[in-house]
């Protein structure tokens, strides 16, 4: 495996060419994170349905087949349980496969081995075999979609221990996060919200190079990656959001401030690890939380954090965690998705209620 | 491409050449000695209006009317043929591009349009048509399918030799589908308990941009001898070979003999989804050659050159597809939300505390806004 | 389809010869729940891999085969989702299959057609198709097993809309539940605390009989098996528990009592839907709650209810509500079960802390 | 039984007749042509060591000393031919009952039992021996194996003609297992990417207390003829003809010719595990006419009436095998907590920050007991 210190001349060459900046959206900033991992380390392997010639269903992974070939993007059979098993295998031969499965709905025929192969490998092994594998899923709703193109099944995933899951909501965590997981050891969840594949913003290239690259390497990756970012501070109340919904939370905020309102916004990035730490700080600051997510409210990872910001943060509390989130519906029909999906009056409604104390 | 892989015509059952010529076949003639002109013209007319149906559902999308729209153009030969194979005790599970097979079935093809409008995720009650809905997941209706033909045979509905009473199922896949673990286990289920089902996968080259050779390296239609099901390759642009062998594979069924694999062999003219670009992987002259191999013109040239086909049937049925598609663009544009069903009603057939509370919340926080706010 | 009005005359003069009160295993209960619903309904079937002449492997089905035969006690091949599904196709042809998963931690496979199909299948026909389907996964841990058979994986399944999750803690509840399951037109998981079927209890007979038959029928039993339970009353300090840990719940109840502390017991019964209402009472009540379960705490059930008790029962709790339940880790060893599972002492320690506001 | 099912012994490969007589093979004696007699009696010693190690290893379960054990009696013959096939660069990946490959893979055995006394879930370095964890969920470890297999290909060890150089991988799995989806997509991925990897079937008849009829109709090789894998079925209680079929597919997976599926056709003499109770299911009749085919008696008629087994290296094999009972006995009965991971290590590679702090507070809480309690 090469490691990273003896990553080939042409890596750095390459890297040295790319630009410090650029305006990329979420699908290209993740299109170029992947791009320069693979570049930075040749045991990295695209795998998954349609990622080659079509570039996937999103595009992704547009260009990487034609640069890379046939032996680094792998077109895979049908078959999501397959793809996540044999990369298992190939991890454990050295290599470091990224996943595409083309939508959140269709990772559940992998769930198995995901949960009892993926998750546990590390630990049954005693720490002998390390399975760097990713698997980006394209997760979310909010584009019209048809029935399993928008669930959230992040939480399905969150309760079982030796994943990581992390999510970007921006185009520079998108770029440096993809990376961040190609980089660590440990199996890792990298959950894209599709709708915000078409935001733009401004990618600094250097930032995750230079870490990768630095002190700790890899595990300066894996700690970065694993902790939440406060998006916008504020001192009345905290919205605690993330991948999609960290677009709506800051929205929110601005409507608060409008009403005089001063709101926190934290963008969690990490499910597991979930950074209650964070949380629990703002959450003693504000006195007030409002957790936003897509996935069903009931056994949600707003559930997780609402526990924990209870139990550490009780005699702080002007008022209960609250929660706006999906429905105990199956992810309805488009023309539903408006009242399903949590919204900038439902947040507020939330405001308003924790603000009442 | 390999030689005896899964894109060969190696041992493709055919009746008719793409010419529209009729060739004898000593096996699968007998099951066509039943068609009257008349039923070959409903053939051309069936695969006439699904195809008029269905380019107008793709211009609906280009509209926007539709979120998405999954076009069946190529595939009518191997959807009529067999479609029209099946009894009224027959049960039918499709993937999501069997329109064809659907208006065989006698689904009103304009309601298939809920499910791409977002109105709804099923657009029909299966027990009407014996259809079930559309599956979306791959590979995972093949259990089912499989286990309704396991109940039919717990109903006695198998090998009693009354043509009124004994049934099967027929399951549409897909090339890609048959790599799934689901379609192994379905196929391994099917047989071990004798079910009366027939595995119908219209290997269409494509699953979105990956050709078979990427799912085997063998026929598909080999996947059965793993097993123990027989199989049989069929031509699947040829409507005619399409429906002689699906019902030969469903007397085998009913019959008690257990079940059969059917591989048609056609091709996806459109693209995948009207989201995808088969520019990025597949050539014009590739699509120029299966133009060439059209099911409709095949029976249309078979039919016209026996002097089946009068000018009089053919306006009728033109007309009857531009009904359909006007009827089509109208309804569609009238749905509104009104037609849609409630977001939180048949989560559970019976009541749940936290659904009720959910709906209830929502009400009142439906209502709040029509208390405070200025009318819109 | 049978209804529970045209039952066979058999079936009720078979009802009539069964004494109505027994002493029973949890094993024995359910086994005679399971006899009972086969002989009210001759659409019941049992799928599952050894569960005909070997009786599962816990034995739960024993004489079964013996008596009803090879088409309604079905030995299946040896694949999860093959047996999912295959039930889902008998179910939508009138049948209805309770299937036996031989361990919790082989209902993996068989995740996608739970999830995707078994659970939505109601909601995406709009209410045409009904699939009584039940699945009964002997779990949880405590009896010195291999990797992969001393899971908990309600939690898991408790996010996904449209599916019922109940456990039994008692040889009584076993014997209802599991007819109340078989009667309820919805798909139930029927989680079996695998370390209790040995328990000894009283089993009669006589009652869900009367209610399946009764008024309601069906419904009847889904709102009788949807209820929490209250196991003990008290005053100063809620226990809440399911399957496997109401025994412990109990015995720390006891152990408080002891110390002067007076503690109420709920056993929930059901974890979809969740009978938060019943803990939030008792928690206006005592202003304290302590949840445990054997699942790894964090995304478990116990923040779901931890989360809801907050939101609806903020103004009376003295204490955050806190949860003993496993950790973040695979299921360990048999060596470290001890240490891995929710304890007398680990539960009279949360109590301790509750207790201290 | 079904005739040509999977209980048949139709077309099984066989060298030695229960009997113990030699009989040729046309395709397979040349894969024999490199055993000396040495080598047989290390094949027979090494049956007879797994054997007695399993029979030492029951009785400690019976004792109470491990939770569970799973027996390998019978399978001795399919085990130790198939495993002595391998080179140093090939890579095993067992199911759970192999403890026969194991120890040609120079596994030391009474490590295996760290898994059965609860101590922990896998007792070796996989590296240290290119034999794989034992994996409990059944046919998962396929997909691994397959996906190793591919990473070899990669990484240029296959076809390179170089014997230093090329490997390939053997995944073993019971019949039971090639009904679960993920052996069927093994299957699948290893055919499409002409993955170095022999699939060895251990047909022990039995899954638990289902047949193997309740997992095909057909013979368990057939499986391959699904995806185009060519297969042999082999006498698995001939330990000759296990290792030449085997020798002879890793040749075909290691030259690039793509995979192998062997079924070899073999009897479980035990109980599926020490939990079981086979009185249940099968007959005392059955379990007799497979005590006469034991693999071992087999062998060992055939080195006997050859004056190839001497009382002096049999006397020799009894110690090693009593030496082996003995500190298998010693070693298990010593195990203490000291001897397990900690429960909080290894559940990543790197730290996170849950189980950090729960390993914190499980910490403080022990010592919590250490400072108030009495000692103890
Ligand atoms: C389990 C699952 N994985 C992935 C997808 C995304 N997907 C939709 S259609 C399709 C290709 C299907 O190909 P095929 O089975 O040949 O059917 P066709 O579309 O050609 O009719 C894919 C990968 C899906 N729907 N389900
Ligand atoms: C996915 C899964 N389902 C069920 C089980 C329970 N189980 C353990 S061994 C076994 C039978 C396996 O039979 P086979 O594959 O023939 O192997 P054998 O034990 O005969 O060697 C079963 C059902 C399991 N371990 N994994
Ligand atoms: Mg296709
Ligand atoms: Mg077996």
């Amino acid at each position: 495996m090469t490691t990273l210190d003896e990553r080939p001349a042409t890596a750095s060459a390459a890297a040295e060419q790319r630009p410090a900046r650029t305006t990329l959206t979420m699908a290209g900033a993740i299109n170029a994170g992947l791009r320069a991992a693979m570049e930075r380390d040749d045991k990295v392997l695209l795998m998954g349905e349609d990622i080659g010639a079509l570039g996937g269903v999103f595009r992704v992974t547009d260009g990487l087949h034609k640069d890379f070939g046939d032996d680094r993007v792998m077109d895979t059979p049908l078959a999501e349980s397959g793809i996540v098993g044999t990369a298992i295998g190939m991890a454990m031969r050295g290599y470091r496969p990224v996943i595409e499965i083309q939508f959140d709905g269709f990772i559940f025929p992998a769930y198995d081995q995901i949960t009892t192969q993926l998750a546990k490998m590390h630990y049954r092994s005693g720490g002998a075999i390390q399975l760097p594998v990713v698997i980006r899923v394209p997760y979310a709703g909010g584009i019209g979609a048809i029935e399993h193109h928008s669930e959230s099944p992040e939480a399905l995933f969150a309760h079982t221990p030796g994943l990581r899951i992390i999510t970007p909501a921006t185009p520079q965590d998108g770029f440096d996060m993809i990376q961040q997981a190609i980089a660590s050891p440990d199996p890792v969840l990298f959950f894209e919200p599709k709708a915000r594949y078409w935001d733009k913003g401004e990618v600094d290239h250097g930032r995750v190079e230079a870490q990768l690259g630095g002190i700790g390497g890899a595990s300066a990756g894996t700690a970065e990656m694993s902790r939440a970012r406060v998006a916008r501070e504020g001192s009345d109340v905290t919205l605690v959001a993330y991948g999609p919904t960290v677009r709506l939370a800051l929205q929110s905020a601005e409507a608060a401030s409008q009403a005089g309102i001063d709101a926190e916004v934290i963008d969690l990035r990490s499910i597991s690890p979930l950074d209650s730490d964070t949380v629990v700080k703002s959450a003693r600051k504000t006195g007030r939380v409002v957790v936003i997510h897509e996935a069903p409210t009931s056994f949600g990872a707003g559930a997780e954090l609402s526990s924990r910001v209870h139990e550490q943060a009780f005699f702080h509390l002007h008022a209960p965690v609250l929660r706006v989130g999906g429905f105990h519906t199956p992810y309805p029909g488009a023309v539903h998705e408006h009242d399903y999906l949590p919204s900038l009056d439902r947040v507020m409604d939330a405001v308003d209620r924790v603000m009442a104390h | 491409m390999t030689a005896g892989g899964p894109l060969s015509t190696e041992g493709l059952v055919q009746l008719l050449t793409p010419a529209g010529e009729r060739i004898g076949h000593e096996q699968f003639d007998p099951h066509t000695a039943h068609l009257t002109p008349d039923d070959l013209r409903a053939f051309w007319r069936d695969m006439t209006l699904t195809r008029a149906f269905d380019m107008e559902a793709t211009s609906l999308q280009r509209q926007g009317e539709l979120g998405l729209w999954v076009q069946s153009w190529g595939q009518e030969g191997a959807q009529i043929g067999s479609g029209h194979a099946l009894n009224g005790q027959d049960w039918v599970f499709p993937s999501y591009r069997e329109h064809g097979v659907a208006l065989t079935r006698e689904v009103d093809l304009v309601e298939v349009l809920r499910i791409f409008r977002g109105l709804q995720h099923g657009a029909w009650d299966p027990a009407d048509h014996r259809f079930h809905l559309y599956t979306l997941v791959i590979g995972s209706h093949a259990l089912h399918a499989t286990g309704y033909a396991m109940g039919m045979a717990k109903d006695g509905m198998v090998a009693t030799g009354d043509p009124e009473r004994d049934g099967a199922v027929v399951a549409y896949f897909g090339d890609g589908a048959t790599s799934q673990g689901d379609v192994a286990e379905a196929l391994t289920f099917a047989s071990v308990y004798d079910a009366p089902i027939v595995f119908f996968v219209q290997n269409n080259q494509y699953a979105i941009s990956e050709q078979a050779t990427r799912q085997s390296r063998v026929p598909i239609a080999d996947r059965g001898k793993g097993v123990g099901i027989p199989s049989v390759r069929v031509d699947g642009n040829d409507v005619l070979a399409s429906h002689a062998v699906t019902r030969w594979a469903l007397e085998h069924a009913r019959s008690g003999a257990g079940p059969v694999l059917i591989e048609a062999f056609t091709y996806r003219r459109g693209a995948h989804t009207t989201s995808d670009d088969p520019t990025r992987y597949r050539s014009k002259a590739e699509e120029q050659l299966w133009a060439e191999r059209d099911p409709i013109a095949r029976l249309e040239a078979y039919l016209t050159a026996a002097g089946e086909l009068s000018d009089d049937y053919r306006t009728g049925v033109d007309a009857e597809a531009k009904a359909l598609c006007e009827r089509t663009r109208a309804t569609v544009r009238g749905w509104t939300r009104a037609d849609t069903r409630g977001m939180f009603d048949h989560v559970y057939a019976e009541p749940h505390a936290l659904v009720d509370a959910e709906r209830s919340w929502f009400e009142r926080y439906e209502r709040s806004f029509a208390d405070t706010e200025v009318p819109r």
